[in-house]
């Protein structure tokens, strides 16, 4: 813990729900990328993750993406390394996978397919959501 | 829970996608582009009525005075000041930004 | 009660640090404390000293080191994304400090809230 | 004329605006996130289809590749490399980009 | 003229359509005001050139702003000054401002409404255009 | 054929900068002439020198340098837009040049085509 968090005390012990929440394409910006470098991160406080993919954000986890000709770092396979890191509770919304006309067999890892309605009260149960 | 949407509505989907995924009674604050949704006229003025029904509009009276457009807001929506920002987060058990 | 933000986005071409900030002041004036403002994505480019805004304008980042010398309030700069955008130690304006990602979980852990401010 | 489109049609506004002020003849070139619109089952899929009939709709190879598309492109959409971006820039009078 | 321009002959004298897009709102992005900034410097150059407020690009000339609150300049005065510049040709998309309830009595300055047709016609006979 | 390119977003945050890497370096391989790149906007951060991205990812910065060393081509930041950013002579990569926006209206008087790369 750092020197100037010292006025926060109780925090040690303390496991809170996390939501991080995707919704962006990959590659065009760069959050898709950044924000799984927080979440491997955020694997190491013990604290109580999901990740949420939503809009465009469900394109990050489609299979096959080949970035050579782009000349950009490819880091899709790090998100079959999530379960490794015990971050298992990943959640895509269906209208988002619908209006993108995809389905669980396209993507790259095993997610929770929620409905709006679900997704919404998944969101109002967390303690901190972080989004990009 | 309270919901923060900062882009145009006419621009972006972020407004769209947060009232679909916003439960009951959430509060929906909108702040810099995202306040022209709550002005009369434009496209985004049904559905911010729409969503009224079931949840808290809010706009961020000093984005709408920078916009030109504080005498076009909406019956219903709550223009609140930076006091009244750091209330609604402070009120509710967590806040969501739709970027 | 204690709220921590992070921000996204570089000074200027966004209006995301401009309302973090007064986010962030008027939380303080209200009695509020904000412990921690963590700098991620394009928001590392906040914590340069080289900016110089013409003088009509606000100064983004005399602002926060302002706010960090008045009020404590600890300013991380992601060490990984900074490293990509050239933010190094020797450009750093006053109350700014380079760290990990951890900083920013320690910060929802500890705050009560944290807000995000970005594009 | 070229018109070149970079934001996915599901996030932002740029294609549904670029296709409505092209003018006939046009070519519209897709690149970076906005490759997606030309992929089938998606809800740009019908505007780019009725779009193709007055306007030629190229899609950058590359940004396909690296999101995983190139398998779904819609029939009648010409892919192009970066020469064939080139290409298109050198062969048509000007071009503009939907920011 | 700058040296690394010196294998373009023939610039001198040339006079070229230049049309500078605005297709985004003022304030939460700095492209209005950067943008101006070009358009400003565009006049010393004695090209041909134009300006078009299309999509949230036609809230940059609403009347009434008041930038205090948000700590940031008001640069919307800015547009009444371009005539000075010769910078006469203003011209805005009538759908965009239909879909945002807006009509001219609403701007600050004097513009020439094109349907989408018209605009397009406009932006086919460019030599030039730069957009933000 | 003479191309100027205008890049308004900063380097790995956005693929604006890639994509107008690799348009002008084929542009080059395919014997146009791109005289001169325009940073503008966040663009003018793909200038700084003080970049150290992840050793298995693209070096944006030196990518543009390098272009400019082998095919003369001029990278122009824009100084009104540096200024407000931080970026100063002291950080300037090599092959970039700071200067007004004069240099970007030129460019569209005195090139054939004029190719805008951002958000």
């Amino acid at each position: 813990m750092s020197d100037m968090m010292d006025d926060m005390e109780g925090g040690e012990g303390v496991v809170k729900k996390f939501m991080f929440v995707n919704r962006k394409a990959p590659h065009g910006t760069i959050y898709a990328l950044e924000g799984l470098e927080v979440v491997l991160v955020s694997a190491a406080f013990d604290q109580d993750v999901s990740m949420v993919f939503a809009d465009d954000g469900v394109y990050e986890l489609i299979k096959g993406m080949n970035t050579k000709g782009i000349e950009v770092k490819d880091f899709s396979k790090t998100y079959r390394a999530l379960d490794g890191y015990d971050i298992e509770k990943l959640y895509v919304e269906k209208a988002s996978m619908d209006a993108r006309g995809l389905s669980e067999a396209d993507l790259i890892v095993d997610v929770t397919v929620l409905d709006s309605a679900e997704m919404a009260n998944l969101m109002a149960e967390q303690d901190v959501v972080i989004s990009y | 829970m309270l919901h923060i949407v900062n882009k145009s509505a006419t621009e972006r989907n972020s407004l769209e996608s947060c009232l679909r995924m916003a439960s009951k009674g959430s509060a929906v604050l909108l702040i810099e582009d995202a306040v022209y949704a709550v002005t009369q006229g434009g496209v985004a003025a049904a559905q911010i009525q729409a969503a009224m029904a079931d949840l808290q509009i809010y706009a961020l009276g000093p984005d709408l005075d920078a916009r030109g457009m504080s005498a076009r807001v909406l019956d219903g929506v709550k223009v609140v000041d930076y006091g009244g920002f750091v209330d609604l987060v402070t009120e509710t058990n967590v806040c969501q930004s739709w970027l | 009660m204690k709220i921590g933000i992070m921000v996204s986005e570089g000074p200027y071409n966004h209006q995301a640090s401009d309302t973090a900030y007064l986010f962030a002041r008027t939380a303080i004036e209200k009695g509020h404390k904000v412990p921690r403002v963590f700098f991620y994505h394009d928001g590392v480019n906040n914590s340069t000293k080289l900016t110089q805004p013409p003088q009509d304008d606000r100064n983004v980042v005399n602002r926060w080191s302002k706010l960090a010398e008045e009020h404590g309030v600890d300013l991380v700069v992601c060490i990984a994304a900074g490293m990509r955008r050239g933010i190094t130690d020797d450009i750093l304006a006053p109350g700014f400090r380079i760290s990990g990602l951890g900083q920013l979980v320690e910060a929802g852990i500890q705050c009560d809230r944290l807000v995000t401010f970005g594009d």
